[in-house]
């Protein structure tokens, strides 16, 4: 609608795997960051030693390092997502209480998530499809979304139907309320607030062609 | 008062139809296997199960799901790709679940621990799992009230406990179990090792043993690194 | 009052450490206990080893051992009187939260407390005077008062005026309702609960001569 | 972000006046007297401390209180033998006291930590000290809704830090140092030693280094078991 800058910074969309690497970049030196399950969890092979990030998993750790394999693999070393890990030097472990207190107490500057749908005040909906017959789970979605201090989600745009999953208000179940910051999708990058959505980049189409995907007034970065 | 027991049977013997189990791990760290199957052939039913998930595979909880000695599920995971069996007695109607936020279980669990009478917490305020639930604004954020989550017993596995019951555990295997044993009126350690009192570093020490009623200990654990690798 | 039974077991009263040794016989073994500043500690000079009591401090200590002298000493092992103490095998250090997680959550199976008064239902005022110029200071008590499984009170059943310390009512500020289960005095054992006060034994008195120095109603243990 | 810092001048050199600061120790165990001496050159006043006590003898926070840099302690026990400055300046009238259990002490710094809005507790109800206070009754027992305490600094002491930030304790002096770490939004901390990354066991961290903002190596600090053996 607004201005027109011109914030394509790709002619593409972006794939998965560079959709994480650029969230990786986007981290700030020093952060402690607890990556989802699922796509987010490929932030994690695009964090340059050099940014010295700190991963959370809130199973109980601080530190830990890539994917385990072979002689690596340890059934008392999982992720969140239960998938054997490995700790780096300056690991610590703790409980699920402390864990959570981590996560609750806002002392995790970054997490990222996966998403069903986010609205324009940054209502975030992750976990709960709403079908009457789905076995809901939430896992520590709620306590994420809840505690972090910057909420970042990874998703498609679109779903495979072409409809926009960045909503003026979530259909699906929510997750917590007005907690998103910002979301990373194939085709932009969307700053959420109290004010509405603003688009600080777009992949592979034009703001006005991205308006025209996303069911709510956004506003183009200046 | 603290006893060391010989076998798991003889550890999970006093527990009785109706009871409220904690059984602590996080998928398959640091689940109670051998503690969990005694369970099973004790024939103990009609129990509520607090743990984070609702079984993996065809093992531990799983199997008492299975075998119908679960009435309630109160966990904050429940849907896993091998979460058959809890699958089908949940769309058979033959469970009750009361899912939790994971941060709200282990809060409540630790307030259990800590007399504590309940708390009010910003995670889940506004969605469908707060409603008809206590909420108020504290400091502008919108909270929910959430109370303690007590048990008759937990059913608990560390790395080594000492011979007055402190425990150490390993790596995330240690997740639940140190709430757990706080929140239980009875708490049953199944350890890979005793080792002799002051063996451990009293700066070490996890859960102190006034939080441990009964050890036994189980060598070759399942789950255990040597099990996995 | 009521029965004649005789429940004299001393014919004098008892002194402070004949008290304090009483209350440790009085000890279950394998109890977790806390001694209380003052009196009370007397107590650990009578527990003996075969009873296997571990002795809970409320500044982050299970485990505790006696006072600590000459090189034993160490500024940064001490009581919650601040007392230079020992650790025992099998000890084990937590900090604040944890530690009174222990004594709210009903873990201690007993603790020992000094009082100005206890009441007919085992009220208890044992941590400010009341004086408008007194400074208060509470410390732990009201935590132990209110979680500790059975609260043992040691006391003189009368002040130095000669005004008993058991009441109907205290008029002293409380430090917890109904809390106390047993109060140790120099002439005699009380047992008390929401049905009144029992009279387990005497020391230098007979019942009646008791009764006459307590105002309220007194039973005899059978 | 972790800062290494090489005074105890430039560690304290932010703190404004009308902070809200936490003081680790109980009596002289913890106690960072070192942070402390340097608060009270630096000069900022019109501070409210957090802490068990409220200064013993003529060092420490008894002198920041002797200066007249402390409008309001927020302690436990607050009386002792020799506690003459805060005595003084509280009959005085020139110093403000919210006296809090110290259960609810503990448990409401680690309720600022953990993010927890309020809770309901059994200490102190029917006494004066829960005076206008909400209170409910959960199961049978009277209860006192209590509220966390935050702050905008800690300065605690510790016995080692690593190249991260993790800390280890040493005995009856961990005491309040591991939940004021979590419940201050900047967390300074005095160790005795620093040791490289890895050298501490992850088995054994206390306070992990997300809660940790600058640390400060003070070699022979005062109360360390050498100054009082």
């Amino acid at each position: 609608m607004s201005a027109q800058s011109n914030i394509q910074t790709s002619d593409k969309p972006l794939g998965r795997d560079e959709l994480a690497e650029l969230v990786a970049r986007d981290i700030a030196p020093g952060s402690f960051v607890n990556l989802g399950i699922g796509q987010p969890t490929l932030v994690s092979n695009y964090l340059r030693p050099e940014q010295n990030i700190t991963l959370h998993t809130e199973n109980g750790m601080l530190g830990m390092g890539p994917v385990a394999v072979g002689e690596q693999i340890d059934g008392d070393l999982i992720n969140a997502g239960k998938i054997p890990v490995t700790e780096l030097p300056g690991a610590s472990y703790f409980h699920h209480a402390d864990s959570f207190a981590i996560m609750r107490g806002g002392h995790l500057d970054i997490c990222v998530l996966g998403a069903f749908q986010v609205s324009a005040t940054g209502d975030l909906a992750n976990w709960h499809t709403g079908e009457p017959d789905a076995i809901p789970a939430v896992g520590g979605a709620m306590d994420l979304a809840t505690g972090a201090k910057d909420v970042f989600v990874m998703m498609t745009l679109l779903t495979r139907d072409g409809v926009s999953k960045l909503v003026e208000h979530c259909s699906y179940p929510l997750t917590g309320v007005g907690c998103v910051t910002r979301v990373y999708t194939d085709k932009a990058v969307f700053l959420t607030g109290p004010d509405g959505v603003t688009v600080r980049e777009t992949f592979g189409c034009t703001f006005e062609e991205l308006q025209a995907m996303v069911p709510l007034p956004l506003v183009a970065a200046s | 008062m603290l006893n060391f027991i010989d076998t798991v049977s003889e550890a999970v013997a006093g527990i009785r139809d109706g009871s409220t189990v904690m059984i602590g791990g996080f998928g398959n760290a640091g689940q109670p296997f051998e503690l969990i199957d005694a369970l099973l052939e004790s024939g103990a039913t009609e129990l509520t199960v607090v743990n984070n998930n609702a079984g993996q595979g065809d093992q531990g909880l799983a199997l008492l799901i299975k075998e119908g000695r679960v009435k309630k599920m109160i966990c904050s995971f429940p849907r896993q790709s091998d979460s058959w069996h809890f699958d089908a007695r949940y769309k058979a109607g033959e469970i009750e679940l009361e899912l939790v936020p994971q941060g709200n279980l282990a809060e409540r669990i630790r307030a259990a621990g800590a007399g504590i009478g309940g708390f009010f917490t910003p995670t889940g305020y506004g969605t469908m799992l707060a409603e008809g639930k206590e909420t108020r604004i504290i400091d502008g954020r919108g909270q929910v009230f959430e109370t303690p989550i007590h048990a008759d017993v937990a059913l608990i596995k560390a790395l080594k406990a000492d011979g007055v019951g402190n425990l150490v555990y390993r790596k995330t295997a240690r997740n639940f179990g140190p709430i757990m044993a706080a929140a239980a009126k009875h708490t049953i350690v199944q350890v890979s090792e005793i080792v002799p009192t002051g063996a451990l570093d009293p700066e070490n020490v996890v859960t102190p043993g006034i939080y441990v009623n009964s050890i036994v200990r189980v060598a070759d654990a399942l789950g255990s690194k040597e099990q996995v690798a």
